[in-house]
């Protein structure tokens, strides 16, 4: 396969590639911000004391963790159907990695929040601040640098996992690949160009992390004591 | 202004206040020293709710800590708290520090804070640090910062827990300096402190506890010429040797 | 209907069974040698020279950032032009350890840095050697930290093992597309393989929240 | 050549789709079966040699066949010009072609009628039925599938598509795991298409006599019977 | 036994050590102190090559530090180091803690590492913590521990980095007592604290540092009753007043 290696067929396909990138771009882009919103809202639920809104939490997250997306994405495109909500492919799709990622993000940005030492909290306290004060003022915006890190290592799970989108028929990356694979009978071709691109993705958000621990380190954090 | 009445206190099992009475008067300064471990910490604490008490009453500035009754958010603006390890926002300039509380707990407007900010942090020897970050100063001068911040809320109390024991020992005569200035200012204070200068200086009243139980109390001539107890007389012989 | 579509899954479960074994062994086995072999690039990259640390890196980041599909596909297709000709079960293993590997050494390089650096100079002052500086000093510590999020990488990697079911490997998630074909319902058969994998999983992120737990009891968790 | 590696081998290795009745399936005992795969195994009985399956996605059937893992690709693939640039294909042993079908009873009851603009028409990835549905339909809204005929099925019958556009065998064979009278399937073709196996154009003596095989096997008849079982009527399903 | 010959280091841009030069000889316990950040940690810490020098001659116990041709394990294995943090192996108990470099650096048996570990831990008066885990312990206990560990090794020379400034006052003066007890047996030592007390009592000269350099040195009589430099009298003032 690799010895008849067409570049001038990858060159052809090329806006095709091009087309796939943008589209896995905003696919995860969307979901991201989607998977964000629903991981805040888990987290707090996950951080109250009270079982009522901590147990769904916790059960969300464990159901989420231990199935894979595949089935995850199926029990949404063919599901909600059965429940008379018809949705356009995107936009299940984007649900579905919103919703999973979701999960995981709630574990990280619990997992930050819990970084920030107890004397933070206790400085709030003494203060007189309200608990809502405490979280927007002293916790949250130090959890925050604790957390860009893993946030972009999710992030990077995602745009891969962006690919299984093309099972239910929406246009991105992977699919670019599997045309060129098909129509063509180049698979070599398709694959490695499909992988260069994800590997420019990733490349991309890897900078993104490190620049924004650079741009972390331009504002100090973390007292001498 | 802080009242302790047959006060108890259990960490699980651990019995770590033993029926505590200790009462403070306005404008008073009170030290409290004791071994390691053996409730200092916990004490002042419950006076701002940090802990909570089991058994007893404990009444500060004429509200009961504890009492479902108490706002306790409102009784904290009252009492000042000064950590060992400081605690500043490391995301915050030493400015806003001692801005935050008075701007989002009091409402003060952000200029009427701003200027006082700056007075305060220029009462404690910080004129030129405004912008600096927790990060850039050393030990001293974050402790400094962490008493102007508290003295921004303008407490009716001040308690500190062992407000030098993280510093340098350069360092710690420049924050023993503030506190005495605070204290001959006036305020209701509460030290958790091994520092017995300090407490000759400026305390009405030396504290000593051992096993969470206060074991003596008087002033601080009497404690520490003339101690009453064995476990009080072997405390101070092993502070005071080196 | 859905009652006759499921007696007909339930009578396949000689296949069912056979993709969840499939599923066990081909993660069972993988995890293993991926784990042997993470902890050795991870005590490698955090240890040794620049240039052996950088070349780990970049591998680490290649694998990291493509398809694992296309890792598969290459292992077993492309391989074989160069003379390496394998079987599917033991290309699919090779990925899989070979992915393991990858994220198991960037956890192990975490825990390592984790180690306050007074117990390396500690170590150090007393003599210890490199070996035994890492044997004795820096990695059981370096556990505490690894563990959790070692067992929460095995429960993502049992979950990846699927993709290798793309070279002809009857696995769990290959048994539901098989079954699709006679049962056109999509969500039942899913569902149903769902339920395989959280036989497996839960089981570990159960023990991965334990480890947790027990690591953070220890440090003294924060009260909000 | 070809031949005597696969006699010295002993072996016939044949990648084939995991999913795609009627030609490719598993039934419910877990074994391999259907039209493609017992013309295969005509084919290793009659070479004497045994017959191993390789069974893939579409995805993994193309790099098999070339990385050699197997010998021949026996699917019901399409060959068109820009594949035939890539594998050798034989003489075509069937002709099939793309149709529209429908759920039963809906407002889409003619080919025509789901050329509407934005129609959603169904179609699986990469199959002919794609490119046949993009020039009867320019103006509906296409959407590809990965995964197989059944799938299609399932989205026209769940209303996430109006229409489904595959290959008539397929879609007739496929059908009847559904309660009768669930889809209407059109009577006329999108298009005429052969269907033939493939080998590698490396192997000429393999697809010379894969020629004569489908010669041989379409003059005495075994062709027409494996056909008309699997293909032309649905009597493989009261065995499966 | 211990000679810096002008030596210097930086860090990056920061020159920490100015133009060191100082011989310790065998038997000689010296105190060093200064404020912090005068680079006194950095100054010992090169002596076991936990920091390399850049320029100058450092020669410990006749053999050349950072010269390749030294081999820095089996020198460090002649020099015991007690951090201010004590760096005990967390999950290793007491004794543990004292026979793991034994056993595993000297090959000493098993049984017999162990024999001489329990003697080392009682005579730093932890007969009864020889299972005790370092959280288990107080940290004047830890940090005896880890004195006891270094012992182990059988040094030639100790160095202590402000081996007493992470514990409570009343843990201070056990911590001393063995360090006193040490040098009395007659180890080499080079100690930097800002124990005033200790300096007086066994220390044979005090070094002071200032911005890396090397400002002052002296008995210690020489050096409390009349240092020589503006720059000590601050210093001293500063440390002794409280
Ligand atoms: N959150 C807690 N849970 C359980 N036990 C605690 C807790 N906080 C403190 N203790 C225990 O209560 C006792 C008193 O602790 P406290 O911190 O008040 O002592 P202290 O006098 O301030 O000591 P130090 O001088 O070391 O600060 C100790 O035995 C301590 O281990
Ligand atoms: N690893 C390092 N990288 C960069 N600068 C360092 C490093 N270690 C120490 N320094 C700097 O070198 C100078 C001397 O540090 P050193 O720790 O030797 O001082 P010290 O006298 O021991 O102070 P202290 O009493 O606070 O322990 C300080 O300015 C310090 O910030
Ligand atoms: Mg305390
Ligand atoms: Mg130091």
């Amino acid at each position: 396969m690799l010895e008849n290696f067409s570049f001038r067929t990858i060159v052809e396909y090329l806006p095709l590639f091009g087309q796939g990138l943008v589209a896995t771009v905003w696919l995860s882009l969307v979901s991201f911000v989607g998977a964000l919103a629903v991981g805040i809202v888990l987290c707090a639920m996950n951080l109250q004391r009270g079982r009522l809104l901590q147990a769904p939490a916790k059960i969300y997250i464990d159901a989420i963790r231990a199935t894979p997306l595949l089935v995850q994405l199926y029990f949404l495109y063919f599901g909600l159907p059965r429940l008379g909500i018809i949705l356009p492919e995107f936009v299940v799709g984007i649900l579905a990695l919103a919703l999973n990622s979701g999960a995981y993000l709630a574990e990280i940005i619990r997992a930050g929040i819990l970084s920030i030492s107890r004397g933070q909290v206790e400085a709030g306290v003494a203060s007189g601040m309200t608990y809502v004060q405490r979280m927007r003022l002293v916790i949250l915006p130090q959890a925050f640098r604790v957390t860009i890190p893993p946030l972009l290592g999710q992030a990077i799970v995602l745009v891969k996992d962006s690919a299984l989108l093309s099972l239910i028929s929406v246009a991105e990356l992977t699919r670019a690949g599997q045309l060129l694979a098909s129509d063509r009978f180049m698979p070599a071709e398709g694959f490695i160009t499909t992988a260069a691109c994800y590997l420019v993705l990733y490349y991309g958000l890897k900078g993104l992390a490190g620049l924004s621990e650079w741009w972390l380190g331009l504002r100090p954090m973390g007292s001498r004591a | 202004m802080i009242e302790f009445r047959g006060v108890n206190k259990w960490f699980g099992p651990l019995h770590v206040l033993k029926d505590i009475t200790l009462s403070v008067e306005p404008r008073e300064v009170v030290v409290v020293c004791g071994p390691s471990g053996s409730g200092k910490s916990t004490l002042i604490r419950c006076i701002n709710g940090l802990e909570a008490t089991q058994d007893g009453d404990l009444v500060v500035d004429d509200k009961r800590v504890g009492d479902p009754a108490t706002n306790m958010t409102l009784l904290r603006t009252e009492i000042g708290f000064v950590f060992q390890q400081f605690n500043l926002y490391p995301h915050k300039t030493a400015l806003e520090n001692v801005t935050l509380a008075p701007t989002h707990v009091r409402k003060t407007p952000r200029a009427e804070a701003e200027k006082a900010g700056r007075e305060l942090l220029a009462k404690v020897g910080l004129a030129d640090k405004f912008n600096a970050y927790p990060s850039e100063l050393s030990g001293g001068q974050q402790q400094r910062v962490a008493i102007a911040r508290c003295l921004g809320m303008r407490p009716k109390i001040m308690l500190f827990d062992e407000p030098t024991s993280a510093l340098d020992p350069e360092m710690i005569s420049e924050v023993l300096d503030v506190m005495i200035a605070v204290a001959e200012e006036g305020m209701t204070m509460m030290v958790v402190t091994h520092e017995m200068g300090f407490a000759r200086r400026v305390a009405q009243r030396v504290v000593f506890m051992d096993q969470g139980a206060i074991v003596e109390s008087g002033t601080p001539e009497e404690f520490f010429s003339a101690p009453r107890t064995d476990r009080s007389r072997a405390f101070l012989s092993k502070i005071l040797r080196h | 209907m859905i009652w006759e579509q499921l007696q007909d899954l339930i009578r396949s479960y000689p296949l069912a069974l056979r993709g969840l074994g499939m599923t066990v062994m081909l993660s069972l086995i993988s995890l293993v040698l991926g784990t042997l072999l993470g902890f050795g690039l991870g005590v490698l990259r955090a240890t040794g020279n620049r240039f052996i640390s950088a070349a780990i890196g970049t591998w680490v980041d290649l694998i990291r950032g493509t398809p694992f599909l296309v890792q598969i596909f290459l292992i077993f297709f492309i391989l074989p032009e160069l003379g390496v000709e394998l079987d599917a079960f033991t290309a699919g293993i090779i990925g899989l350890t070979n992915l393991a590997a990858c994220f198991i050494c960037e956890i192990v390089v975490a825990g390592i840095r984790a180690v306050p650096k007074g117990q390396i100079e500690a170590a150090l002052a007393s003599g210890l050697s490199l070996w035994q500086r890492m044997r004795q000093v820096v990695l059981p510590q370096a556990m505490r930290v690894v563990l959790p999020p070692l067992v929460g990488q095995y429960v993502l990697l049992i979950k990846d093992s699927s993709v290798v079911s793309a070279i002809g490997l009857t696995d769990l998630t290959r048994v539901g597309w098989l079954a699709v074909q006679r049962v056109p319902n999509g969500l039942l058969v899913f569902a149903i393989v769902g339920v395989g994998y959280f036989l497996v999983c839960y089981p570990l992120i159960l023990l991965a929240r334990r480890l947790e737990r027990r690591m953070s009891a220890a440090h003294g968790e924060v009260k909000l | 050549g070809t031949l005597d590696d696969i006699t010295a081998r002993g072996e016939l290795r044949v990648a084939v789709q995991t999913q795609g009745p009627p030609f490719s399936m598993v039934d419910a005992a877990g074994a391999r079966t259907g039209s493609a795969v017992e013309l295969a195994e005509l084919m290793a009985t009659e070479m004497g040699v045994k017959i191993t399956f390789l069974d893939f996605d579409w995805d993994g059937l193309i790099p098999a066949l070339m990385s050699g893992k197997a010998d021949l690709l026996v699917a019901d693939m399409t060959p068109t010009l820009p594949r035939a640039m890539k594998v050798a294909f034989t003489k075509p042993f069937m002709f099939t072609g793309s149709t529209v079908f429908t759920k039963a009873g809906g407002k889409f009851g003619s080919t025509e009628s789901c050329g509407a603009a934005g129609t959603k028409i169904a179609v699986l990835l990469g199959a002919t039925g794609e490119k046949e549905a993009k020039k009867a339909f320019p103006e509906a809204d296409i959407k590809s599938y990965k995964g197989g005929g059944p799938l299609l099925l399932d989205a026209v019958n769940n209303g996430q598509a109006d229409c489904g556009v595959n290959d008539v065998s397929a879609v007739k064979g496929q059908s009847t795991a559904y309660p009768a009278g669930t889809f209407t399937i059109m009577p006329e073709m999108l298009s005429k298409e052969p269907l033939a196996f493939a080998t590698r154009y490396d192997s000429q003596d393999l697809l010379i006599w894969m020629n004569l095989f489908l010669d041989q096997v379409a003059l005495d008849g075994r062709l027409q019977t494996n056909l008309d079982y699997w293909v032309n009527s649905d009597d493989w399903k009261k065995d499966h």
